[in-house]
């Protein structure tokens, strides 16, 4: 599965880069570029050969591990990847945290309490979250707090190890935008798993054996439940892994979002090649781990 | 159809978003008639104006009212989200029904073909087919489409194989039936709940799509408004004109809530497993 | 079931063993976080500056991008610079001459050492030129120095140029921040590439750049100005959004930031910014692909300039903070001419008409109009446009696309309308020769003018500043009465600053001049 | 002797937005110590409705609007007036139930072992270690072959007969008072059945358990009860003994269910079936007798509802064949029946 994905993946990158209009010499060059200097630094780049001996040179080093260097700024493409996705991949997990935070007891309070005032307004608060465009509730944050709090989050990355708590302070406010954005459908996964667990016979078998509420609801819907969940928790973590990029640049967060989208727009191949593939990656990777998270909650399935 | 319609009036918050979602369509199908003015023309004289009797929502930074542009925004963003999503829904039905029925090998690349566009990030995917096919409203909603096939295609093919397990779909083959046959008869209406249900939750997927594609400067070509377009455009003003933002954004989350709404009572009201 | 349970937490282990890896590489990197975590202790002589764009590397002569020039110019130094008034001065020469209309000699600077505490000479210099002259590098300045010969080194302090013509454009073209001088070796250490390290003689030091987060330039002790500069440490952070910069500028987390026009006015009753502007030397322009049928028309382009309401578009696009220009940006001062004056600037509708019709198209017609979604002055002028030509019967429709996309659309004259913004340079010949001359490295409409042709050249090799002036002003008329592109506005450039930046002044032609800088 | 349980004037309701529906009415039932009594009736007779009555686990459209439910613990306790948190210390302790479906009354995600001790968790402080084993006996003892493996296993990985032998071990595990058995066996395949009432039995007399039987099955009736409840649409029609029952059946319902069986057994005979169909409780209200429109011997009368009549003994039916005032000649009861 994993193999034949990702080489999917480099063939169609590498071949819609190429079919995309304009290449990396002339963004550089912009009105600088003369005949002379396009044709040189396209031959730098290795862009004057066949299409497919790119390719073959490509794919060829990152075989090797060698995802080559940014065309434009000289960058080694994958150590660049690497730090990147350290930063993405801590905003997508504080995401996914926030809107657990969120949806899970939404989910199971409107579940639990199905057609009543509860559920409707957890429903519609949950969904308000979704219902508004990631740029547009950051950029109202933004403003808002700066103005009314005098708050900006502090300017300039630092990574988690190096000074936590000014790590969180500056993911917080990205990772709640992003999080009220995941909350809906995560609370929309629990709350049906949730009514649909409830209506279970081994619900009843618990609660005849005595089992308070909570037992009831967190011992066992709630596990039961969570295998349909993670699969949503899942699917999202990918989707949110490609879907910071706005998120980074309002934030301006170095992720890899920011890199994939100045990569296209700059038609750095080298960059663009290298992070779509690694992102491709990481998403198949994720669907592995949930299979596996699979087989780990539900003793019915077993992974080969 | 009138018992369905029976049991989604009963259930309220479903009933309202039926109602919402009417009222967006007939906010974009009168348009011309409702919106005073051109939603592109300029007036010189008016801009970044707050609202007023001759502007209802105000002027933009161009001097464009921005009662018409939400009203004419209505039409485009219907339009981007429906087409697109039909444009995923069309294809993943045709390959979903193809890759489940048939199986096989035909089943292997179709599958595979998807994964790859699944394990791309949506935004990125559209970003790179837009690029690719040049940026105008057409494109946009074929992007936008693209990006849904996966998801609709992995549905059908589900659900097209656990219908196929019944016994009555195996004598129906044993008795020769043509296949094209046994999928329009049995298959179809058997996939139509999930499917719909999927259908208006990638209705608000395809809105929300559109609006981010506008953030990265790709989506519909100006002057045309959409409400995504007007979102992003008001950024850069809604400190001291607030209105440029404000009836964008209740109009998309308006909606984008209906649509949601809709399909949440659709999941409840089609899923067997859900039915009291 | 163990061995499920293994294989789980194996790949739990190794996942979590990747990030501290990736975060371990991160702090590799450190040495800012001191600095940048007490920003408000005032006595540190450190400014935070927001940039809206990523450098896109650091080698000057490979890399004309604004965003990376404004930080290696701060890194490198040149033979020669302008002074506030645009008045050439000496940087790293101390003087020149010229023995003969073709020859250049300059005397350098002695005690002048490199980052790396290496002198600089003369060799160096020699060095620095070859490389951007060197096809292999490519660099874009390498036209602007193609007519020279030889560069001859006369002593450790003293190089010689030799031009193969007389060139009036030759030492404004030195002024250039990517005409600067590097050091050969640390080249060669970075297997010929210098964008991801900065080695120069400048005022300031490059010590890090963490991609699309910040730059770090800290104090050169040894600057060959006593004194200066006063900073001891700059910080460039990259804020593409003005939201964010707006809020961090606010709120004090950053002291420099650039602004647009209507963002700036919002700031300008902010007690402690200081909002301040300058005429910059760009002009936002129309240009015309005059191969097409459609637009070789002359009369097609002069009826389109007089449907053009320019003051409408500064009002309208530039919040009213931007002067109609023409070829030669009015902040280059003498070298503009006066262009409101001119009668295509006149936006007379009914001449337009009447020109259409003599051109034979007395309904008008259908057209597109290509625009970078990038920038949203370019699409809000578009949009402008489109209004304003309706009103001759021209039907325009918009197609905007993105960067990438509009630098080779540009490049190969794919659009019939394209928006766009110039920068003009320092000198006219730039403005004029390099952009519209038949042979001109950016004159992609296929414009070919035998007149202004021949200004041009004659423009390039007359040194007498007063002909030169006369012979220039033709030139822009010509350009102007055959419009194969129409100059349109050129905008103010904002910055906001913080109250605790002390001797701060923007120019034209450098936005950002750090060098007496403090910080209260 | 005292009884255990003691049902008295039962009633449950369904109530929706408008209108508020009867389905269980005037439900009197007492169950004495040791004793093994059946409930026996069609699906939708309300016969398992009254035993979540009974455990308090309604769903939460339906509600007891009527009557008590007493239960002999230390003291006497009326289990509607419980909290929900005094109902609990109940539940699993003093009454314990075994559902129909043992497929799906076992939580698929814990072992059988969690499953089994969480009742011991809920009721008891024991040490894991006494809960455990305390586990692994049970399980012996409800003949598990091999109990330790057993312990350890997941639900989908054992028999239809082996989920309800641990059914039947985590119901006795805390030697309940009284056991209620929701179709114990209807699941099951022929063969297995037999020995898991068996079981049942020997399990409840050696724990002192008394037994409330809920099944549609005579036969499984006969072979474990004392005593026998018949339902039908809401309401018990006949009560007695069991060997009063399938001796003389007085209430013509019964009289149907019986003729049913024994067709089975008989090749020779058409399969008699009962004819017309079951109420559903939307129309009760109308209803005299609610057996009437299937009534072989309805008469007019039977449009008013019949008390419950003493036969003799205790043996009780709810029909106007057997109240002492009707004459049978009288004009007004003359025969209207369906046949």
């Amino acid at each position: 599965m994993l193999i034949p994905v990702l080489f999917g993946v480099s063939i169609v990158i590498f071949i819609a880069l190429r079919v995309i209009p304009g290449d990396v010499a002339a963004t550089i060059l912009g009105t600088d570029a003369t005949p002379e200097t396009l044709a040189q630094l396209r031959k730098n780049f290795g862009l004057d050969l066949p299409i497919y001996e790119q390719y073959l040179q490509w794919i060829g080093g990152v075989l090797t591990g060698d995802f080559g260097e940014s065309m434009r700024t000289g960058k080694e493409v994958l150590p660049d990847i690497l730090d990147r996705f350290a930063i993405t991949f801590e905003l997508t997990i504080l995401a996914a945290i926030i809107s657990w935070i969120i949806a899970i007891p939404m989910g199971i309070l409107a579940g639990i309490k199905r057609n009543s005032k509860t559920d409707f307004s957890v429903r519609v608060i949950s969904l308000l979250g979704v219902s508004v465009p990631n740029f547009a509730l950051a950029t109202v944050l933004i403003l808002v707090l700066s103005l009314s709090f005098s708050y900006s989050p502090p300017v300039g990355y630092v990574g988690f190890w190096e000074d936590p708590i000014r790590n969180l302070q500056i993911l917080f406010l990205p990772a709640l935008v992003m999080g009220t954005s995941m909350a809906g459908a995560v609370m929309r996964m629990t709350r049906s798993s949730i009514l649909e667990i409830l209506r279970q016979d081994f619900i009843r078998t618990i609660r005849a054996k005595g089992a308070k509420e909570k037992i009831v609801i967190f011992d066992h819907a709630l596990k039961n439940a969570m295998i349909p969940i993670l699969t949503i928790i899942g699917l999202q973590v990918g989707v949110l892994l490609g879907g910071t990029v706005i998120i980074e640049q309002i934030f301006s967060l170095p992720g890899l979002g920011q890199l994939v989208l100045t990569g296209i727009n700059q038609r750095d191949f080298t960059v663009v090649q290298g992070a779509v593939l690694f992102i491709a990656f990481v998403f198949v990777l994720i669907n592995l781990l949930v299979d596996l998270l699979y087989s780990y909650l539900d003793p019915r399935i077993t992974y080969k | 159809m009138k018992a369905f319609m029976q049991s989604l009036k009963n259930d309220k918050v479903g009933f309202i978003g039926f109602i919402g979602i009417l009222l967006v369509v007939i906010v974009a199908i009168l348009a011309p008639v409702i919106a005073p003015h051109s939603p592109s023309e300029i007036f010189n004289e008016h801009i970044l104006q707050g609202p007023n009797a001759q502007f209802l929502f105000g002027t933009d930074e161009l001097g464009r009212d921005i009662f018409s542009r939400v009203v004419f925004g209505a039409q485009v963003s219907l339009q981007v989200s429906l087409t697109a999503v039909g444009i995923g829904a069309i294809g993943g039905l045709v390959l979903g029904l193809i890759s489940g029925y048939f199986q096989g090998k035909i089943d292997q690349i179709i599958m595979r073909v998807m994964d790859v566009f699944f394990a791309f990030p949506d935004i990125l995917l559209a970003l790179t087919i837009i690029a690719v096919l040049g940026p105008s409203l057409t494109n946009t909603m074929i992007a936008i489409g693209i990006v849904f096939i996966p998801v609709f295609t992995r549905l059908v093919r589900s659900a097209v194989m656990s219908v196929k397990e019944n016994e009555y779909l195996t004598s129906a083959v044993a008795v020769g039936v043509h296949p094209l046959k046994i999928i329009a008869k049995h298959v179809t209406p058997n996939i139509m709940a999930p499917f719909i249900v999927q259908v208006t939750l990638a209705l608000s997927g395809a809105i929300l799509t559109e609006a981010a594609l506008s953030f990265l400067g790709l989506g519909v070509q100006p002057p045309d408004p959409s409400w995504g377009v007007m979102l992003n455009a008001s950024r850069a003003y809604m400190e001291f004109a607030p209105w440029t933002i404000l009836f964008p954004v209740t109009a998309i989350v308006m909606t984008i809530l209906c649509f949601n709404l809709l399909g949440d009572s659709l999941r409840d009201l089609l899923d067997p497993k859900l039915k009291s | 079931m163990m061995k499920k349970e293994y294989l789980l937490t194996f790949i739990l282990f190794a996942v979590v063993a990747i990030m501290v890896a990736c975060s371990n590489e991160a702090a590799e990197n450190e040495g800012t976080d001191e600095n940048t975590s007490d920003g408000e202790n005032q006595a540190e002589q450190v400014l935070k500056i927001a940039n809206d764009q990523e450098p896109a590397g650091l080698d000057p002569h490979k890399t004309p991008a604004h965003s990376s020039v404004r930080i290696y110019s701060q890194v490198y130094s040149g033979l020669v610079q302008l002074d506030e008034k645009m008045n050439l001065e000496g940087d790293l020469a101390e003087s020149w001459e010229q023995p003969d209309d073709q020859s250049y000699v300059f005397k350098l600077r002695e005690g002048v050492t490199f980052h790396n505490d290496r002198e600089m000479t003369a060799e160096d210099v020699k060095y620095s030129f070859e490389r951007i002259l060197d096809e292999e590098t490519a660099s874009h300045i390498a036209s602007y120095f193609a007519n020279v010969e030889s560069i001859e080194v006369l002593g450790d302090y003293e190089i010689q140029f030799n031009l193969t013509a007389p060139d009036a454009t030759f030492l404004s073209n030195l002024t250039n921040a990517s005409a600067v001088v590097v050091a050969q070796e640390v080249v060669e250490e970075n297997g010929g590439d210098l964008q991801q390290v900065a080695v120069g003689t400048g005022p300031f030091k490059f010590q890090e750049w963490v991609p699309d987060n910040q730059v770090v330039l800290v104090k050169n002790e040894n600057y060959y100005e006593e004194g200066l500069p006063k900073l001891d440490e700059v910080i460039y952070f990259t804020m593409k959004d003005e939201a964010a910069r707006m809020s961090a500028i606010r709120t004090g987390e950053v002291d420099l930031t650039s602004l647009t026009a209507k963002s700036a006015s919002l700031l300008e009753n902010e007690e402690n910014l200081d909002i301040k502007n300058y005429q910059s030397l760009e002009y936002s322009y129309v240009g015309f692909n005059v191969n097409s049928e459609l637009l070789s028309d002359v009369k097609v382009r002069q009826a389109l300039s007089l449907a053009t309401n320019r003051e409408a578009v500064a009002d309208i696009v530039w919040n009213g903070d931007a002067v109609v220009s023409g070829p030669v940006a009015p902040s280059m001062g003498d070298w503009a001419i006066d262009v409101t004056a001119h009668e295509l600037y006149a936006n007379d509708i009914e001449k337009a008409k009447q020109l259409l019709e003599e051109a034979g198209y007395p309904d008008g017609f259908e057209i597109t109009i290509t625009t970078a979604s990038t920038y949203p002055d370019m699409v809000n002028t578009a949009q402008v446009l489109q209004q304003q030509w309706a009103e001759i019967g021209v039907d325009a429709e918009i197609s905007q696309i993105e960067w990438g996309a509009y630098i080779d659309t540009w490049s190969n004259t794919s659009a019939d309308v394209l928006i766009g913004r110039n920068g003009s340079g320092t000198d006219p010949d730039r403005a004029l020769q390099y952009f519209f001359h038949t042979d001109g490295s950016a004159n992609v409409w296929g414009f070919s003018d035998e007149e202004f042709d021949q200004l041009t050249e004659t423009g390039e090799t007359t040194l007498e500043q007063a002909d030169r002036k006369e012979i220039y002003t033709e030139a822009q008329e010509v350009l102007l009465n055959l419009s194969p592109n129409l100059f349109l506005v050129s905008p103010m450039s904002y910055v906001a600053a913080s109250k605790s930046v002390e001797g701060f002044t923007p120019y034209p032609h450098n936005g950002e001049d750090i060098l007496e800088v403090t910080k209260q | 002797m005292s009884s255990v349980l003691d049902i008295k004037n039962l009633s449950i309701d369904f109530a929706s937005k408008k209108k508020t529906y009867n389905i269980v009415k005037e439900f009197n039932l007492r169950i004495d110590k040791r004793m093994k009594y059946g409930i026996v009736g069609e699906s939708g007779s309300g016969k398992s409705l009254t035993s979540l009555a009974i455990m308090n686990l309604l769903p939460e459209v339906l509600n007891i609007s009527e009557g008590s439910i007493t239960m002999q613990t230390k003291e006497k306790i009326d289990l509607t007036k419980l909290s929900p948190k005094e109902m609990r210390k109940v539940r699993g302790k003093d009454i314990a139930m075994i559902f129909q479906e043992p497929m799906t009354a076992l939580d698929p995600l814990y072992t059988i072992e969690h499953q089994l001790v969480e009742v011991l968790r809920i009721h008891t402080k024991s040490s894991k270690k006494e809960m455990s084993d305390l586990g692994l006996e049970m399980l012996k003892k409800v003949g598990i072959s091999r109990p330790a493996e057993t312990l350890k296993s997941y639900p989908h990985q054992l028999s239809g007969g082996m989920r309800q032998r641990v059914m039947i071990a985590m119901a006795l595990i805390c030697k309940p008072k009284l056991l209620i058995a929701d179709e114990p066996t209807t699941a099951l395949d022929v063969t297995i059945q037999a020995q898991i009432l068996d079981l049942m039995n020997d399990l409840s007399e050696e724990h002192d358990t008394s037994i409330l039987l809920i099944t549609h099955d005579l036969g499984v009736i006969a072979e474990t009860c004392d005593r026998v409840a018949v339902m039908y649409a809401g309401q018990i029609v006949e009560e007695t003994t069991v060997k009063q029952l399938f001796t003389n059946p007085s209430h013509p319902y019964t009289k149907g269910l019986l003729e049913s069986i024994k067709s089975l057994g008989d090749k020779e005979r058409d399969l008699y079936s009962i004819p017309g169909n079951v109420p559903t409780p939307f129309n009760y209200q109308e209803m005299g007798c609610r057996f009437a429109s299937r009534c072989p011997h309805a008469m007019s009368i039977c449009k008013t509802e019949p008390a419950m009549y003493q036969i003799e003994g205790d043996h009780k039916s709810k029909c106007w064949l057997h109240a002492e005032e009707v004459n049978l000649n009288d004009e007004q009861y003359l025969r209207v029946g369906s046949q």
